[in-house]
């Protein structure tokens, strides 16, 4: 079994308008850059992929990777935790301008839905939000004697995702804190696309140090010096 | 009545299951499987305690106790095997990520129904991961005789023993014939070349219907 | 920060009567043989800890472990998915004569009502076990047009489970396919008991590869050659 | 009318901390609390991008960008640190792992609801982690101004700005006091030496209840 794929461009390239694309990394941190520019690059070229959903815990920073696509017009929707920060200005102009859409979800419960897709949950009782406006039009039940909103699992076409080390069947490692929503996105789309600082030999992962199992890996691409989103935001680089 | 050996069985089911395929084989019967994977597919084995891409058991005076499949028999490792805990394996199950479940039964209803857990009420009753691994693999298929050792049917109308799942089956490898699960109905395959429709219909609990041609049921003799 | 325990007799010292314990392992592969045995030694002592319900995936082989908790009587209640095997004579023995409890969940619902309790997720909805007796009772709801079952989490007092290496923060990892149950019972006990093989200092274990965080564990105790189950109930003995 | 200083309303929090307790500080003020932890004791910190252990900022120029805080902030490791993903990050807030959450607030009412992540209506909302951990940690406490910049009481009979959860602080240390949540009542336990009560319930827009003696709030002139 070999899910290695020769470049970024090439592993973007099945990716349908109106696709719904989850993005891992948190922040800067395990963010797959180099695969959300590979989009972009096709996008300028072809027009596609147009009117994403696009899944992250945030909504871009400064002018690259998914504030790129937000500023080049590809994302119909954001479905995130926190869209505001310091440098969000691309998601801030357009949302505010009413040209792209906001789903606004707590931070654990958009981790606990997507791995509920991932797991074959349709739908879970969480604590969180309970009582707020983010759970206006949830059905809501009392366990014990607390209450608590039900949710549901959210699940995705496409996701993007940045590992450490990968091997052609599709394990993955990750860097450090790089692995946050990563894991879990690989779980919740039909298709995983993973870019890798380093593609390893079958085998060359130990099977007890695999944080993502090659099922839930569609496609490997090796991207050996992997650029830093924070790095890039703070250069002031624009893609 | 001419019919096919488990290892017959077991080979014709094999021949269904693509190159790199994730594969989940019941404990028992259908883990014969693995040994008739044609030449040149490399299917990746689960197993629900929590290991992907396993290998066949290790020599005697080799085990280790630590990795073993979900039959508690020691098993051995393949490149790129990773190990995993009980809840992210079943979500490999429950989450559609197997390619295939391949499960003994004791009846298949037509409609997918599977009643492959406990035949009646009494002793103990153990379920372990049957009831999970009916839900969530691209394929659930079931190997079995195509009749109970006393001769009834196990392809039924409806199942009279305790439910594993609800229309969950898609294929039936039997030893006399291969059968699909469409629209709530048994639509026959292949069958032995020897075996005649109304023979076939004559061991089978419920209306077998066609679809296309009938191909003939063929495997090696000792495979 | 230092959890560890000089002894098993003195970690399981505190587990009263009537308890909930979760007991890891999936037949012999991570069982905690060790903590079984010397709550057995309490047991025959002083009479305590009794009536217990202990929560595993399989009611015990042989004369050991688990086996040997059920004929000393100990046990009031099994909650597992198969209780059933080759070598179950204890508790085929005890439930038939209606000595003992069973509650049956099938596997996959067993881990993840056990990760939920972990989670904090009071209930969720299965596939699993709809249309079938074991779901008589529960709840059942539609989502997307597919039935599912309501299943809730489960929670226990103490966890007794076998790690591979743990430091005194109480870090652990496992060992090949001796993870199992143990990572999701660490998480959802109130006391979380673990035997390990190796005891490492603080900062022994890399963070990358730490299966089950310290924020999990209660109490670390070495058990530098611990006994494997398989081949106990192999060789005949009777604890 | 005196008041602490931000630093000291951290510092105050921090002697509530017991050493080895698993401690998630809110992004802002509340992560100066960790600058205060007394001789002795080590808190173990935890943040919501998945980092269990970790310790203050690296020296300028030695930032990892892959080790960052909830903040998106660079951090450091100590020594029995551990990385996981975010759905086991918030298994330890939601499932009651955490001993103590430390917030900030726009507002807490006296039945221990909370206000911090929205003022309005207007602009861009973003929620983060906040309704996350308002559940779950075995203590949810609030460091605060005891008013608002134009002098409008923070602690309140009912908040009036968006919710962030429901009945979910137990402890709110101001600028002038340290008041509980018990009851659906505050209840004051410590106060400024030269603050009259009646000044301090001027300044608080629900009732101040006395439960046994009032402690003077006593702390370092610069922590």
């Amino acid at each position: 079994m070999d899910k290695r794929i020769a470049s970024t461009a090439e592993a973007v390239a099945g990716i349908p308008d109106g696709a719904t694309v989850m993005i891992g990394g948190f922040g800067g941190s395990g963010a797959p850059i180099e695969l959300i520019h590979a989009m972009i690059d096709r996008y300028r070229a072809t027009g596609s992929p147009a009117r994403l959903t696009v899944i992250n815990n945030n909504a871009g920073n400064g002018g690259i990777g998914i504030a790129a696509m937000i500023k080049a017009g590809m994302i119909a929707k954001m479905i995130c935790s926190f869209p505001r920060s310091s440098n969000a200005e691309a998601f801030n102009t357009a949302y505010l301008a009413g040209e792209i859409a906001l789903e606004l979800v707590p931070q654990g419960t958009l981790a606990e839905r997507i791995r509920a897709a991932g797991a074959g949950i349709p739908a879970f009782y969480t604590p969180t939000s309970y009582g707020t406006e983010l759970a206006e039009g949830k059905p809501v039940a009392e366990f014990d004697g607390t209450s608590y909103v039900q949710e549901r699992w959210l699940k995705a076409d496409f996701a993007l995702v940045k590992g450490e080390l990968g091997d052609p069947m599709g394990n993955l490692t990750y860097r450090l804190a790089g692995r946050n929503f990563n894991p879990l996105m690989c779980m919740a789309a039909a298709t995983t696309i993973a870019q890798v600082r380093q593609l390893v030999e079958t085998g060359g992962i130990e099977p007890e140090s695999v944080i993502t199992p090659s099922i839930f890996v569609d496609a490997v691409v090796e991207v050996p010096a992997p650029q830093q989103e924070e790095q890039l935001v703070r250069d002031g680089v624009e893609y | 009545m001419d019919k096919l050996t488990n290892a017959q069985i077991a080979w014709r089911a094999a021949q269904d299951i693509d190159d790199g395929a994730y594969v989940n084989l019941g404990i028992g019967f259908p883990e014969m499987v693995a040994q008739y994977a044609p030449e040149g597919r490399t299917p990746v084995y689960h197993t629900e305690n929590g290991v992907l891409g396993f290998g066949p058991a290790p020599a005697e005076g080799e085990e280790d106790w630590d990795l073993i499949n979900a039959g508690k028999k020691p098993i051995t490792l393949k490149p790129g095997a990773a190990f995993f805990h009980h809840a992210d394996s079943f979500a490999m199950v429950r989450g559609g990520h197997l390619d295939v479940a391949i499960l003994g039964a004791y009846q298949v209803a037509q409609n997918g129904d599977l009643a492959n857990w406990r035949v009646g009420t009494k002793g103990v009753p153990a379920v372990g991961g049957a009831m999970d691994l009916v839900h969530g693999a691209g394929r659930v298929a079931v190997i079995t005789d195509h009749v109970t050792k006393d001769g009834q049917p196990k392809l039924v109308e409806a199942c009279t023993f305790p439910l594993t799942g609800v229309g969950c089956v898609t294929r039936v490898y039997t030893s006399l014939a291969v059968v699909d699960i469409e629209d709530g109905r048994f639509v026959l395959r292949e069958k032995l070349a020897g075996l005649a429709l109304e023979d076939l219909q004559a061991v089978t609990g419920a209306r077998l219907h066609l679809d296309g041609p009938v191909a003939d049921l063929i495997v090696p003799e000792a495979p």
